[in-house]
């Protein structure tokens, strides 16, 4: 694959649409969250209030060069994934930078944002941000791992390390999609998933009725605001590894926006109705069933 | 009650008995019997729940009364004893080894009304209020309209008048 | 495996008896959950000392509610007193009211009406229902699980509708008085009445299914924040605390007052004494409420006095007595002990919140050795309201 | 842990397609029916009472004047401004309130960033809620307050028909302090009272049980304590806030209750003793209620009063005037005696004028008070009312007190609706009784019943005992047989009393002409005041405004030495005469003082 | 003070002594200072919109009032319609509703909370309590005006005010923000001292710093 420079501002743009459409899907998903509790919810684009409000916040006060860089990473974490990985299958504008051995630095960034986000908060000095990043950090290394071994058995039934010869491989009727041909390592990857999308029953890093609320709690204003706006990205781009590499990828817009979508409510369906776990029963339980999913689907493969 | 008044009286000197209901009764006792009291309720007469420990300030006489009210479920009856306690040296022995949660009540005791249990713990530390710099609140001469007044502003605009007083004037000129 | 932390670092006891704990050491960590915290009941505030993420020690600060009724009634008349007693709790404030209503009543030899008792036994059902469902959504939301919470504020809401109607305010009703209750049933009320528990019984299924038969809730507390039944008495634990343990502590049953022995009902038990048979133990109660509602609505009388006669309220005085009226309010024993001494104010009233003894000393108690993601689900599970201890 | 735990929770899913149960628009939400929101004052129907205030725990209500309430009799004028920094909405306030004026809408919204705003006087600054028809309003049978009042003890009709013995027994102790408690103390009465008596803590006194307290109050602004426990007419009552919702409290009885129950051998110290004299005298004229409040303040202050009475005995009106049935005679004495006791000098069947004469007692005295009431009973001058058995009932009823002689009348008609002819027809029922058996007379007045100027239990009392009422009935003449006997009196029915500018031109019915057969005619339509003791010089000197003494406020005519009070300035009225007593009092002794410096 | 609080010696792991002074050394003593609208009018416009729209309340159930919020933010009331939403620490939260009365002792955290809250920051004093000390305007433990000690942008009416008059109160909020006239924190900063003073002579037990960000 070739690098041109016409793929930046194509990239860009990618990360535009990307951005807008996960604010709107962030809002969207919280007003069925609502629904199930019986109300409307959130306007849809309460997104853009938020964002904008915490950019307009005009005191601000840091603990410290990491606290000011926390946000910086995570939302370079963020942006990073989303720019190494192709978006659109086969389109020329909107496969990024992608190249052949992206898998692994998308592994890369999906952990980079935490550990930029835990040295930020640790630094903010706040008991319950030093307990939400050792949660954290814990949970995560726990629920990546499951990903990494079901990442682990793709690469090997793929033969590649690139995301866009992952998804080419799967082109050609859903039954080609790593779904049916490698269950076992979906299955680990979901779970993993689950894990990694900070809802219950895997929040407790958050745990507003423990530790209000974790790792961010002591930012705000426009340090926030960085973090939402990473937030807005991160999980979509964290689907769009999984939708390539599990799912089939998508061809058009249209596809991807359908598939993030039923992407992201697995993780909503089971978080809505679940309250959370410890964080040692959390890691428990990554290692006791989304485990020997991954180590199945290697050895299957 | 009466009976159980009775075996009492035969073993502890005892005030009179007040049957406020048929299945509450208030007696008196001096502050040394209490504790033998106390545990004669408790192991031998089923009274084993401490609904409350409280005082009420009778200025008047001088005197704190401590209210130990102990309930027998079993039995459906509740018995409170008192126990009065000079105002000046208002010290009173600790039952917190009797019952755990007695620590709690002693403590607001002993920040409401200034009465030292010597021995309960943290008997001694803030409970309720901060930075308390005044005589103990609950005690009757502690006037907390007066202490309102002068320590939170009100909101200024306010005045009254007294429709008999302004209806004098009114009606009749007259100023008094 | 069962999770066997590291006990070796935890502090030991000097020879006084308190903890060996230095904080400069680094090895402790003093968190404080409140005031300003969402996983406290209230406004209140515990001061944990961790050791990693375990609990070694914990201590309640209360007070952040103190308004001084006590005090302020002392400078009250016996009426005047009236409104401002239910202020002293907010989820449940009818118990202030009848108890304070019944001492006043025994003092002053004055006898409620019927139909006024079983207005008021009415009330104190519906409040009951209403602080469990304040409860439900609480434990769940201690844990995380925010949809309960919806659910069960929406079915209090319709209650409060039910009370507004009734009484004529949300939160405060101001309804029960010293000599009986304000006014009767409005009209079709009974009727709506009934709507609503249909409802609330339909939620009530919803969060059985959600909220008790599941794993996760059940991982979080079977087991967790035990309470051994031989604390009952020296920690003066009543209400469904007390009932989780085994014992069927109940007021209604052990002393009826109002009209409770007329009514058909066993107190509910559970036998684990955990987070979880808490609120079970919690949630059968609810569903009795209901059927207490029921019963109440069908043998009430439609007819007669609503109010004893009373003297010229503003000039009450009541003559030199002391009495102690207790009732079973959702949390455990609810009680007034209140002194006159002739004169037209209270002498003194001491009121006796169950969360008093629960939310302090036994809440100290149990919060030793337990996790610091537990210490919410805990405190939730002993069902305190901060503005009874501290009044 | 089973499949169904981790399954049944995804049940919460179902709701996803159920719709939401939010309100649509809250902030148009309506209250329920009975809420306690904001309040609403019937401004019109609002006494100013202040009983709100006095309820309110919060000390959220202020009574403020306001611009468009004038004060008067029964209405203070003041109203309830509520400060929402304060109310908690227990609806206390509506509960008591007196006239059921002040009730809430179910209105609750109000959100302002000014928080000195939260203040407002209901009915009075306009609000979105004025008009609010749903709130909260006391349920019927929902008082604070006792309503009716203690009923007191009388005598039965046939009980007291034969005998002048007094109807009313008087509360007993416990009557008297449940009758008591209902009052709220507001004092509104206090103004009303024409000597401003302090009402709220006498009846405070009672309620405490402390008799000797209550006394020592009365006696401050009324001597005639005992009098005006019996016979007073009570304008306080008729402003009672307790009226609008209920029986009026029973002041005056209450009032009596206080001098029953205390010994009258306490009495003279319980007053206490006068100021050291002195030396200066003032001369009183006429013993009634007026002239001897007057001596008495005077005398306590330390002057030296002479009163002078034309008749045998001291009281005035109220011992000629009012029959021994409601006054007894021995009450009014011990009042007079109380007086008396002061160093009060009285001199009985002293007429000035003819006895003595203005003059002498002007040159004799720094002071003079005219308080000759009114001795003379109006005539009626309707044809043939000069006849021998025509009588005013002043004389009559002057004649039973002082036991002169008179042809008892076996059938007679009294014209007038006031309390004179309900007292004179009671008065000669007795007597009929007595000497008879049997009850004849007819009282005919021409207002309709339930607007006779008499007391409603006069009237009830009078039917009671057999006394025939005919009402709206104009007296044309008196008819007399060829014998010169007369026979009866001759009325018209009465259309209408007052023309359209409420001048009095009574209008009658021609047609409708009833004879009343009768022996004697008793005429009882008003007093009016003899004052030819002044003597032609002063008469001539004196201004007069209609037919009265001037006087000014003070109770001063226009000669400096000549004071004047009573019913002879002020129309008939006992309180009101002590009222003028004491006023003429504090002017003479204030004139005095004066001198001194 | 609390013992932990107090300055004390502290002998580090290489042997040196060192002083610490848990108060100062946490927190800093800068004064507020006013931050006015930085901006172009058309921007602030937009901030203001959007402050206005997002307004994020504080978790702090200071007294009664706050059992109205959980109605408020359920399906009953539902105020994320209106932008609301509920937020566990003063960092990220705008709006600091006074949930009714205040004791000195909650006031104490109030003042610590609301200053750690970022400008621009808004209070609503709910109920009776807030305006002129309520039902408990003779209570010894509790502030009778909270415009003494904190700038207040709205007083909501009531005892306690009802979810629907506090949604009344966010939607009036809102235009006082959309209008650019709810600077709280700037008064708060410009009568610094002010309030300072008034903090302190109630607040008897004072072992914090003058301002703590």
């Amino acid at each position: 694959m070739q690098f041109d420079w016409m793929q930046i501002p194509y990239s860009l743009l990618t990360l535009f649409i990307v951005l807008n459409y996960g604010m709107l899907l962030n809002a969207l998903i919280a007003k069925i969250a609502a629904r199930v509790g019986r109300r409307h919810g959130i306007p849809i684009w309460q997104n853009y209030a938020d964002l904008l409000k915490n950019y307009g916040i005009r005191s601000s006060i840091t603990h410290g060069v990491m606290f000011y860089l926390g946000p910086v990473f995570r939302l370079a974490g963020g942006v990073g994934l989303l720019l190494f990985v192709p978006t659109i299958f086969g389109s020329e504008m909107f496969s990024n930078l992608s190249f052949a051995g992206d898998l692994i630095l998308a592994l890369y960034f999906v952990f980079f944002g935490t550990l930029g986000m835990a040295l930020g908060a640790g630094e903010s000095g706040h008991p319950h941000a030093a307990i939400g990043v050792s949660r954290g950090l814990s949970q995560v290394t726990t629920a990546e791992l499951p990903f990494a071994l079901a990442v682990f058995a793709v690469a090997l039934q793929y033969q590649t390390l690139s995301v866009t010869d992952i998804v080419a491989a799967q082109q050609g009727g859903f039954l080609n999609w790593t779904l049916f041909t490698n269950p076992f390592a979906v299955a680990a990857a979901m779970l993993g998933f689950l894990g990694s999308m900070m809802r219950p029953p895997f929040d407790v890093v958050l745990a507003p009725q423990e530790i209000p609320i974790g790792p961010p709690t002591e930012y705000h204003s426009s340090y926030l605001a960085l973090m939402q706006t990473n937030r807005m990205i991160f999980p979509i781009a964290k689907i769009v590894v999984y939708m390539n590499l599990f799912f089939g990828g998508a061809a058009s817009w249209p596809v991807f926006f359908i598939k993030v979508f039923f992407i992201y409510m697995v993780s909503v369906l089971v978080g809505v109705v679940f309250p959370r776990f410890h964080v040692e029963q959390s890691v428990r339980w990554f290692l006791v069933w989304a485990v020997p999913f991954g180590i199945i689907a290697v050895l299957m493969v | 009650m009466q009976a159980l008044y009775h075996r009492l009286k035969a073993l502890f000197p005892l005030g009179e008995l007040t049957e406020q209901r048929e299945n509450l009764v208030f007696v008196t006792v001096d502050a040394a019997h209490l504790r033998s009291l106390l545990l004669q309720l408790r192991d031998i007469e089923g009274f084993t729940h401490l609904v409350l420990l409280t005082a009420v300030d009778w200025i008047e006489t001088g005197e704190f009364q401590l209210t130990y009210l102990l309930g027998n479920r079993a039995k459906r009856q509740d018995i409170g004893v008192r126990v009065m306690l000079s105002r000046e040296q208002a010290t009173m022995a600790t039952i917190h080894d009797l019952w755990p949660t007695a620590a709690t009540y002693q403590r607001e005791l002993r920040e409401m009304f200034g009465i030292d249990f010597p021995q309960s713990p943290g008997v001694n530390e803030e409970f309720i209020l901060e930075g308390w710099n005044d005589i103990p609140p609950y005690r009757r001469d502690f006037n907390t309209l007066d202490y309102a007044e002068a320590t939170y502003n009100d909101r200024p605009g306010r005045e009254s008048r007294d429709p008999a007083t302004y209806m004098r004037e009114k009606l009749y000129g007259e100023g008094h | 495996m069962a999770y066997q932390p590291d006990r070796s670092q935890y502090p030991q006891r000097r020879p006084d008896g308190t903890l060996d704990i230095d904080l400069t050491s680094g090895k402790y960590l003093k968190l404080w959950q409140g005031p300003q915290h969402p996983g406290i009941t209230g406004n209140m505030s515990v001061e944990l000392t961790v050791c990693g993420d375990e609990v070694v020690a914990g201590k309640t600060h209360v007070g952040y509610l103190h308004r001084g009724f006590e005090k302020l009634m002392e400078r009250r008349t016996f009426i005047q007193c009236f409104p401002i007693v239910c202020r002293i709790c907010v989820p449940e404030p009818d118990f202030n009211e009848y108890c304070y209503a019944a001492a006043v009543e025994e003092l002053a030899g004055i006898t409620s009406p019927e139909r006024a008792n079983w207005i008021r036994t009415l009330i104190l059902e519906m409040g009951r229902i209403n602080s469990y469902m304040m409860y439900l959504g609480g434990q769940a939301g201690s844990l995380g699980q925010g949809v309960i919470g919806q659910w069960t504020t929406y079915a209090r809401d319709l209650m409060l509708d039910r009370f507004e109607e009734l009484t004529g305010a949300r939160i405060y009703h101001m309804f029960i008085l010293p000599g009986g209750v304000r006014d009767g049933l409005p009209e079709g009320f009974k009727q709506r009445m009934e709507e609503t528990l249909k409802e609330i019984e339909s939620i009530l299924k919803d969060v059985y299914n959600v909220m008790y038969c599941n794993a996760v809730f059940k991982k979080r507390t079977v087991g967790i924040g035990y309470i051994d039944p031989q604390l009952l008495d020296s920690y003066g634990i009543t209400g469904p605390t007390a009932r989780a343990a085994g014992v069927a502590k109940d007021v209604r049953r052990d002393q009826p007052y109002l009209v409770y022995d007329q009514l058909d009902f066993e107190p509910i038990t559970g036998k684990d004494s955990d987070i979880y048979t808490r609120a079970d133990v919690r949630r059968r109660d609810l569903l009795m409420s209901v059927d207490l509602i029921r019963q109440i609505l069908a043998k009430m009388p439609d007819s007669g006095e609503l109010m004893a006669k009373l003297p010229n309220v503003l000039h009450w005085q009541i003559p030199r007595g002391e009495t102690y009226i207790r009732g079973e309010c959702s949390r455990g024993e609810y009680g007034y002990y209140l002194v006159t001494d002739g004169s037209g104010y209270p002498r003194r009233v001491n009121v006796r919140g169950p969360s008093y003894t629960h939310a302090v000393a036994l809440l100290e108690r149990l919060i030793v050795n337990i996790n610091i993601a537990d210490v919410a689900a805990l405190m939730v599970s002993l069902h305190t309201y901060p503005p009874e201890i501290e009044r | 842990m089973s499949v169904r735990d981790l399954l049944s929770p995804f049940s919460a899913w179902k709701n996803v397609l159920r719709d939401p149960v939010t309100i649509a628009d809250p902030l148009n939400r309506d209250a329920a029916p009975r809420y306690r929101g904001f309040h609403q004052n019937d401004i019109a129907k609002c006494i100013g009472c202040g009983t709100c205030e006095t309820i309110c725990q919060n000390g959220a209500i202020d009574m403020l004047p306001v611009d468009s309430v004038a004060t008067k009799i029964g209405d203070s004028g003041l109203r309830p401004r509520i400060d929402y920094g304060r109310c908690c909405w227990c609806a206390l306030c509506v509960d008591i309130c007196m006239t059921g004026s002040l009730t809430m809408s179910n209105e609750y919204k109000w959100v302002d960033p000014n928080p000195d705003n939260f203040r407002f006087t209901p009915g009075i600054d306009r609000k979105s809620w004025d008009s609010a028809e749903l709130g909260y309003q006391r349920p019927e049978q929902h008082r604070l307050t006792e309503t009716k009042r203690i009923a007191m003890q009388e005598l039965e009709a046939d009980e007291r028909i034969d005998n002048f013995a007094e109807i009313v027994a008087g509360y007993t102790v416990a009557e008297a302090k449940l009758e008591a408690d209902r009052c709220v103390s507001c004092g509104i009465c206090v103004a009303t009272c024409p000597t401003h008596m302090a009402i709220p803590e006498y009846i405070a006194a009672v309620r405490d049980g402390d008799y000797e307290r209550g006394l020592k109050i009365l006696y401050e602004t009324n001597p005639f304590s005992q009098v005006c426990g019996r016979v007073c007419t009570r304008k306080c009552e008729t402003s009672c806030a307790s009226r609008h919702e209920g029986d009026a409290i029973a002041i005056r009885w209450l009032k009596r209750h206080i001098t029953d129950q205390v010994p009258y051998e306490r009495y003279r110290e319980i007053v206490g003793d006068p100021l050291p004299p002195t030396g200066k005298k003032v001369a009183i004229i006429g013993a009634g209620p007026a002239g001897l409040t007057a001596a008495f303040d005077l005398a306590r202050l330390g002057h030296q009063v002479t009163v002078f009475e034309a008749k045998g005995a001291g009281g005035g009106m109220t011992r000629y005037g009012i029959p021994e049935y409601r006054l007894p005679y021995e009450a009014l004495d011990r009042d007079i005696n109380l007086i008396l006791s002061m160093g009060v000098e009285i001199h009985y069947n002293c007429r000035i004028g003819v006895d003595r004469t203005m003059d002498s007692l002007q040159q004799d005295h720094d002071a003079v008070v005219l308080a000759i009431g009114l001795q003379q009973g109006r005539q009626t001058r309707i044809p043939q009312s000069n006849h021998e058995r025509v009588y005013r009932a002043v004389d009559l009823l002057h004649k039973i007190t002082a036991n002169e002689p008179f042809e008892l009348p076996h059938c007679a008609v009294v014209i007038g609706g006031g309390n004179v002819a309900m007292d004179i027809a009671r008065s000669l029922a007795r007597m009929q009784k007595q000497q008879y058996g049997v009850v004849n007379i007819t009282v005919t007045a021409l207002e309709e019943q339930q607007h006779f100027m008499a007391d409603a239990d006069e009237i009830k009392e009078a039917l009671e005992e057999g006394v025939l009422i005919r009402d709206r009935c104009g007296p044309q003449g008196c008819e007399v047989d060829t014998g010169g006997k007369l026979i009866g009196l001759k009325t018209w029915r009465v259309v209408s009393i007052f023309d359209e500018e409420r001048r009095f031109a009574p209008k009658y019915d021609e047609q409708d002409e009833v004879v009343h057969a009768c022996d004697t005619v008793i005429e009882a339509i008003g007093q009016f005041s003899d004052n030819s003791l002044l003597g032609e010089l002063l008469t001539e000197t004196l201004e007069w405004d209609r037919g009265r003494l001037k006087i000014d406020a003070a109770g001063r005519t226009s000669e400096p030495w000549l004071w004047s009070a009573g019913d002879c300035v002020k129309g008939p009225d006992v309180v009101s005469a002590v009222a003028d007593g004491h006023r003429v009092a504090a002017s003479i002794h204030q004139k005095l003082q004066e001198e001194d410096r | 003070m609390k013992p932990e609080l107090e300055k004390r010696i502290v002998k580090g792991p290489d042997g040196f002594e060192f002083e610490v002074d848990p108060i100062r050394d946490y927190f800093c003593e800068t004064p507020p200072t006013v931050m006015t609208a930085a901006y172009s009018a058309i921007i602030e416009k937009l901030f203001n919109w959007a402050r206005a729209e997002s307004i994020w309340i504080l978790g702090f159930g200071t007294g009664c009032g706050a059992i109205e919020m959980r109605p408020l933010m359920t399906p009953r009331f539902d105020a994320y319609r209106y932008g609301v939403q509920w937020r566990p620490t003063p960092r990220q939260s705008n709006l600091f509703i006074i949930s009714g009365y205040l004791s000195v002792k909650t006031l104490k955290r109030v003042i610590r909370s609301y200053e750690q809250m970022q400008n621009p920051k808004y209070v609503v004093g709910l109920g009776s309590c807030t305006i002129n000390g309520g039902m408990y305007w003779d209570s010894y433990n509790t502030i009778k005006r909270l415009d003494d000690y904190l700038p207040v942008d709205l007083y909501i009416a009531g005892c306690m005010p009802r979810p629907e008059a506090l949604l009344a109160g966010i939607v009036e909020l809102k235009k006082i923000i959309r209008a650019g006239k709810a600077e709280g924190a700037n008064i708060y900063a410009e009568k610094f001292e002010w309030y300072k003073a008034n903090q302190k002579r109630v607040i008897h037990d004072w072992d914090m710093p003058d301002y703590n960000w």
